[in-house]
């Protein structure tokens, strides 16, 4: 707890943010990151505490709530997307911020997520993917990798993993953005985006879990690959990439297809940037963002940044709508309307 | 004992009954439930008092004229106060074979069977499983007062000049049948054709007056044929001044979450997924828009009672419903909102068990894991319903204790309540339980877990509130500060602590009511829906001369201060229920005393006469 | 139960797979097609009833299996991916069949149904999708459309459905198809197809609840209108449809667009047959297919079919093959073996 | 009595003590887990008899040197047979502040302290939260004998010569720890350095060179300064001959579960979700790939169960592991295991709740939620371990039940026994339980529910069988035919018979056996893993001369037949537990008795001397 404190708005400090709570994660976490991000994008977005909410799961990313000077709820496992909507559905007026895991929101909460994204509950919604169990110390999760040597899998995992942003395209979200741990000024971006958006906000974090499954991500977000192996998505920008912006996307026998920018392929075509696939987010068909969300991680570009967003009204508004304009046109009724409502008949 | 009928009608002899059960038995389009109701309507107005028990068929409407397609409905009408539908029946209205085959075993040898023969051809019965026509059979209707009309000519005569198809045309026999009984017992047919026109009259006028058509073709037809030698008449009950209104229990529980609302201003949310025998409530209170109400049909009941979680959390009177099952689903959740302390109701209509079990049928089976059916140390209050009236303030209460407490509380109806009727003397709005609602706004010295000293509860925020920002979850807590705690004694004193708050709501409930006198030979003790069955058994024993009582919980967990001291004026407890004896085991840890478990376990409702046979053979 | 009967391979009667539990579906439900048709493709394959088990939730198109004589297993609501898959991993030799609604498998049951997906376990999955509860006598579904009025939405539902098959393809199901409870020819070869298919073969079937929601597909299914509103999907070949063959689908601005063949459109353009689309439902890159699971009902053409069909090892192929292969190297350990293992010590 | 140590080392004094208990404690990257071990291994293989426990830090590897970072492990050696892993300690070894300060409170008045001085820097001791240097501070270290050794700088001086970086290094200094330890009890090192090969011989030979030569230096300088004056000897143990090996619950319970399935020759198949404590199971099966064993990782405990359920269905031993609120999430599919009536097991490693709790804590409060935690009539049977090893021989007994009587079992462990380890004299396999599974294959008269008229069991039949397709599910049967009825007798006939047929087990176990005589004046009741400590305080009253003796119930539902009998013989029954009075109330309802609940519920294990004490008060 800490004592009223009036929020200076538009200089506030992250440390605002900042609750009187041990941070406990490993040295090393990759969610040390991400919680930093956070406190920094509240206070340059100048918000009220009071007016967050933040709800968790179960996981060592869900333990954020207790790092965050707000209202926080650290709730069971799977479950803070069902609970975040009964707090927003019962107070839209306030910031609700979802924190969950791979295994947390895809494995025992997979059903919760998909439900509120395809009802577009205006949540904000961080998913910590690390690829790995992390809290009961290592076992593979549904983003783990075939192959993949863990606890629970001694001779390698054969469970296919999924793929979160596919997913969510999937089942109606209507918005879709991935960022990474370690690029801080990229995560504020996508956050804020986040924050503006009306409905779900899903965002997909690769975070580096040190103890567990370390350098998980290194082959596509080490500093020296990062440029080659990521594409980094700008509105209605073409899909360039590479460190020398050489590379770019193509549509080809119906999927997205790499070429390089400058230089003639086999055909003896000779690709420019006005060849390749113009990227715009805000597109209500989520065809191209699905081909995107699909780009193959061990040859093609990673899609970071927002894939879509879209207008749609959230969940809260159209229950509320609905009420209000019940109420407008019927008006509440007291307590004894309703009791003394039916047929009724006097005994004298 | 005479009374002139309402409308002077009366042409023969008329009989004078206490009461009598009548039951509507026919195919599920037949609209027995609508006809029943009907029916009902017109007893209370008149006077009666009464009790209604609809008996549905298996979910999926089963092929036309099967046994499982029957759909029945029951209602006593008495001039005493009584409380229950009935057993055996004096009319059995069966409008085709497979009604007269799955009911006839209830109707009392000399009742009235009324059967319609337009859908007695061999088809029918062959469908209902007979080899030849029942009706011509001695042995299965010999005893019994055979009354046989053709419903189906009646009302095709009746309506053969208006323009409706013939479909349309026999979807009205069943008013022709509701004349006739209407005749027997001397009623009046005008409120009835008031409620026809009042439900078809603005959409489909040559509904409403085809079936008040029918409807009077059926009176004027037994009257003219002089169908019985005579005919009953039940008279007005004495029952207190007032208003009424014939509620369901399912319906009242319903309405009491929203007066909760109403009474303490506080916003109603609910959060539930479909279940028989709970949708209705769903459906209820999903029609309360205009009052507020939000309504959340969530993907499934872990969603509904997180959704809920959320809602108390957020500040609302939060409510989740469902069955069985679907409370299964809702332990893990259960045991969040008992270590969050977060104020909210879980109401269970309890159906057949176990598993998926008998979803159209009543039990109570599921007291076990309502007390006990959590992980850890885990104990919230129950409650449970007596009658379908009293679902309407039980609903109430569960809202008083949850907000007073901050405490999850469970509870109990079941089917038999969720679809039975009685009328209800309307209470005035003053005579309501008063509960205020306290949200903490005050950010000094405020903590999160810092306890009322006498209720034990801690504060209930809501977030938005300046300055009091704090963080809950389902870790185990420092007491006080709410801080994540794995300190062993501290983990001690939180168990202490929340067993100590819920047993503390002892003080704070109604000592339950003794039905009798305060000391004799058996004491029968019951909770829930059984009240009605055993206040009727206990009140013909006595009468007996048996020196028994009747002493009914509707506070389960924890028991009221006192029960033990009541129990202890009694030699022997005898307790009925609709399980395998789970509220014996039960009171066998809180109480200890000779308890004689008396279990029913069919799907259906104890009878007084079984209650009463019971106590006559324990004090032989 | 009835008596050990041989199977006369080759010239079995739908009849060989009927129950002697009589059928309880409303009359009119469009469940029985679906039966018949089940009855009649197992017929054709000549399946031993033995080797089959059916797995069902709750709902009324989960008491399908009572109606087969097969081993059949009703079990609870949501779950049956779940229990099935426990069978097919125990037994995968056997044949196993899931029948499930919209709300079993897609509201309550989501989670395991995606997570089956992703792992392609060999399961054949139907999902009667008739938009509503029906065993519970008809509230909204998630494939219920906004504004849907029912017993539990009296004003009209606010919440957004979902589209099973881009639900399928977005967790990465492997067979993805839909038929029509009234297209009983067409649904059998469906049927065959997800009888090929290695792995989940997911299977969603238009089905008519003629007592809570009839005439609910009437709009694209009804005979009179069925050639303009369905695009059935044929393996490598341009996406035409219409009454007269007249129209066809091409990629224009990064989605499906339909155009009418041989006319000149708005700008002049002619479109033939060679400009459209030509779709081949074994591309490992789901894009496309994804496309067109997003047409939109209400203007442009709803697929049936199948959309995707890839070759990928199923799961219980995989488990098997793993302990196959460890066993092969490592052998079996006696009993004797396991527990004098470790640091034994003797006392004497 | 004086002994020569196996080396003939010792130089001073030696004295001869039944037994002793050390603790190592330090941060969790100190190796404290490992270390433990070696000491008991070594100490297991000398020929002690020991029980070993070993406290983890909450889940999350907190900050270095901080209260919260802080592991423990305990081992108890003694020359008698001994249950627990003790309470106060003889040593500890605390190899920082933080260590020192959560665990000197459990040192006893004169016992050794051993600190590694390396780590007693200020910034070391502010992170704990001390303002000056405890070891300093003579209100905190005068009670014990403080031996200081500086393990940092003597690691390093050993492997100065090396070519490990100062990181690995630094990470042998556990085993100069252990040096001390082994010189202090005079154990030979011969079989921790083979060991130490073992481990790391092959993949890093120059660590396990590193870790050698720092034990010997260890065990050297302790020798060379005379760390102490007098040496220690706990002599070797009158355990029964035989080949023996240590134990850790959770391991026991895996190979159980394995053996079973050897012993039948049926398929093992387990579904489960990683939860804590219970994951350990899961890891163990999954490496036993090359014995068949199938392990499916599910998306929930739900799916979890559920595929448990389909398993058992297609003929497999099934079985689904995890902890309380898990079991809370198995329980609508529990309820379709009693009514489909299909062999599985359920394990349930409890843990610290309500909710989320404590979860690297043990308790006992799953019990109400093992017999009671389901909606409708839903009887299965209930098992308990009562030690590490016994989970062997309970996992095998679970699937004996479980397949004998077609019925899902639970069986329940916990935390202290799933970490806690004991010596495990080997069964001859000859020894082991037979039991053989039946699957039915004779189509003739074959019903599904066609009962075994003595066990009640219905057939287990795998799919793929010729000719004997048929339909299950949670809905209500018909007996025999198992065709769904909604037949109200059917159902009160079934609801009893499954309640029967569970409730018939009770002759088909064996009595529990009493420790002490069978008459008396209190008799302590316990179940699960509190045997050890009750065992001890029995014993020690027993010499005391109280007339008090033990029963432990390891089948707790239904009871065996008998216990009723023993009880009678016993004025009172004292029943600790770690809830707040479970299995009292549960006795309740099964017997009546004197029950004196003696609860405990602080994440750790009853010690002997609590529950002594205890018998001391009762019997006052
Ligand atoms: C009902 C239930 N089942 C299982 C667990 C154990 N559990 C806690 S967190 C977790 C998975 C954590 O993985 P993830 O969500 O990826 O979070 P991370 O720790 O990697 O941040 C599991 C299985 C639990 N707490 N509750
Ligand atoms: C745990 C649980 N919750 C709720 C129910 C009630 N229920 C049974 S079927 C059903 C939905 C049925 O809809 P759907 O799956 O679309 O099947 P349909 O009847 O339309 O074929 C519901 C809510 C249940 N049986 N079990
Ligand atoms: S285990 Fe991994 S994810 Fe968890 S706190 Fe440690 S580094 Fe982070
Ligand atoms: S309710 Fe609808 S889905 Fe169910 S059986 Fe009847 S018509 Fe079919
Ligand atoms: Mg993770
Ligand atoms: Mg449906």
């Amino acid at each position: 707890m800490t004592a009223t404190q009036d929020s200076p708005k538009g200089k506030l400090k992250k440390t605002f943010f900042k609750s009187d709570q041990e941070v406990r994660w490993c040295p090393g976490c990759g969610d040390y990151g991400i919680l930093n991000a956070v406190q920094s994008t509240f206070a340059e977005l100048g918000l009220e505490r009071e007016n967050i909410v933040i709800v968790s799961g179960i996981g060592c990313s869900s333990r954020f709530p207790y790092y965050m000077e707000t209202y926080g709820f650290h709730s069971i496992h799977g479950r803070a997307p069902a609970v975040a909507t009964g707090v927003k559905l019962s107070r839209p007026e306030l910031e609700v911020w979802v924190i969950t895991g791979d295994g947390d929101a895809l494995s025992i909460g997979g059903n919760h997520l998909i439900h509120t994204l395809r009802r577009n509950v205006g949540l904000k919604i961080i998913l910590f993917n690390n690829r790995i169990y992390g809290l009961t110390k290592g076992q593979f999760s549904p983003t783990s990798e075939i192959g993949k040597v863990t606890k629970s899998s001694p001779y390698g995992s054969v469970d296919m993993p999924f793929n979160p942003l596919s997913l969510a395209l999937g089942v109606g979200a209507t918005f879709v953005a991935r960022t990474i741990d370690v690029m801080g000024k990229h995560m504020r971006e996508v956050l804020k985006a986040a924050h503006e958006h009306e409905g779900t906000a899903f965002i997909e974090v690769f975070q580096d879990c040190n103890i567990f499954n370390h350098g998980a991500f290194d082959p596509i977000v080490k500093k020296e690959v990062r440029d080659d192996r990521l594409v980094d998505l700008r509105p209605n920008q073409p899909l360039v990439f590479g460190q020398d912006h050489d590379k770019g996307l193509i549509w080809d026998c119906n999927q997205l297809r790499v070429v390089k920018l400058g230089e003639a392929d086999e055909t003896g075509k000779v690709w420019k940037e006005e060849d390749l696939v113009v990227f715009d987010p805000s597109n209500p068909n989520p065809s191209l963002a699905f081909a995107l969300s699909h780009l193959r991680e061990v040859d093609e570009p990673t899609p970071i940044g927002v894939l879509r967003s879209i207008k749609q009204a959230s969940y809260e508004k159209m229950v509320h709508g609905q009420i209000q304009g019940i109420q407008d046109k019927k008006g509440e009724r007291s307590l004894e309307d309703l009791i003394y409502a039916g047929k009724t008949w006097e005994v004298k | 004992m005479t009374t002139v009928t309402p409308d002077g009608s009366p042409t023969g002899k008329v009989e004078i009954l206490e009461e009598a059960v009548i039951r509507f038995a026919g195919d599920s389009g037949d609209g027995m439930q609508l006809t029943g109701n009907q029916f009902s309507d017109s007893a209370a107005l008149f006077g009666n008092d009464l009790a209604t028990f609809p008996d549905f068929p298996a979910e999926i409407r089963a092929p036309i004229g099967t046994l499982a397609g029957v759909s029945a409905f029951q209602v006593r009408i008495s001039s005493n106060d009584i409380h229950t539908p009935g057993h055996l029946l004096d009319v059995l209205v069966a409008m085709n074979p497979a009604a007269l085959k799955v009911h006839l075993p209830d109707l009392k040898h000399g009742g009235i069977l009324l059967v319609n023969t337009g859908n007695f051809g061999k088809r029918d019965w062959e469908k209902a499983g007979y080899t030849s026509n029942p009706l011509e059979d001695e042995t299965i209707v010999e005893p019994y007062h055979l009354v046989q009309v053709d419903l189906n000519h009646l009302t095709k005569e009746t309506l053969k000049d208006t323009n409706l198809d013939n479909k349309a045309i026999m979807r009205c026999k069943n008013f022709a049948a509701l004349g006739i009984l209407l005749w027997m017992f001397n009623r009046d047919l005008e409120p009835t054709i008031r409620a026809i026109k009042e439900r078809f009259g603005k959409k489909a006028p040559e509904i409403a007056d085809a079936n008040v058509a029918v409807l009077v073709a059926g009176r004027n037809y037994a009257e003219t044929v002089e169908l019985l030698d005579h005919t009953f008449q039940v008279d007005q009950a004495e029952l207190e001044p007032g208003i009424y209104r014939n509620i369901m229990g399912n319906q009242a529980t319903g309405l009491g979450l929203l007066a909760a609302s109403k009474l303490t201003g506080v916003q109603l949310f609910l959060g539930s997924y479909p279940i028989t025998p709970a949708s209705d409530i769903l459906h209820q209170l999903s029609s309360y828009k205009q009052d507020g109400v939000i309504t959340f049909q969530a993907e499934d009941e872990i969603a509904a009672i997180c959704s809920t979680v959320g809602a108390a959390y957020a500040g609302m009177l939060a409510v989740t419903t469902t069955s069985g099952p679907g409370v299964a689903l809702k332990t893990e959740a259960l045991g969040l909102g008992v270590m969050a302390e977060l104020p909210f109701v879980v109401v269970n209509v309890q159906r057949g068990g176990p598993s998926t079990g008998l979803p159209t049928k009543t039990e109570q089976a599921d007291l076990y894991q309502a007390i006990w059916g959590r992980n850890g140390e885990c104990p919230l209050p129950v409650l449970a319903a007596a009658s379908p009236v009293d679902c309407f303030y039980m609903a109430i209460e569960a809202f008083r204790i949850a907000t007073k407490y901050m405490t999850p509380v469970l509870l109990l109806t079941d089917g038999y309540l969720a679809n039975g009727s009685e009328p209800w003397k309307l209470p005035k709005i003053e005579d309501l339980p008063k509960f205020e609602v306290h949200f903490e706004t005050n950010p000094e010295g405020f903590q999160p877990y810092k306890r009322d000293p006498e209720t034990l509860a801690r504060p209930w925020v809501r977030p938005g509130t300046k300055g009091m920002q704090h963080r809950i979850g389902g870790l185990e807590k420092e007491d006080g500060s709410g801080n994540v705690s794995y300190d062993s004694e501290n983990h001690f004193h939180m168990v202490k602590t929340r067993q100590a708050k819920v047993m503390g709501i002892a003080k704070d409930i109604p000592a339950p009511e003794l039905h009798g006198d305060s000391e004799g030979d058996l004491l029968v003790l019951g909770w829930g829906s059984t009240y009605g069955s055993i206040y009727g058994a206990v009140d013909k024993a006595r009468k007996e001369g048996f020196k028994v009582s009747q002493l009914h919980l509707r506070h389960v967990f924890p028991l009221p201060e006192g029960v033990d001291k009541i129990l202890a004026g009694f030699k022997r407890i005898l307790v009925p229920e609709m399980n395998m004896g789970q509220l014996t085991n039960y009171m066998k840890t809180q109480i200890s005393a000779d308890y004689i478990s008396y279990p029913k376990v069919t799907g259906k409702p104890f009878y007084n006469d079984e209650v009463l046979r019971k106590i006559r053979e324990v004090l032989a």
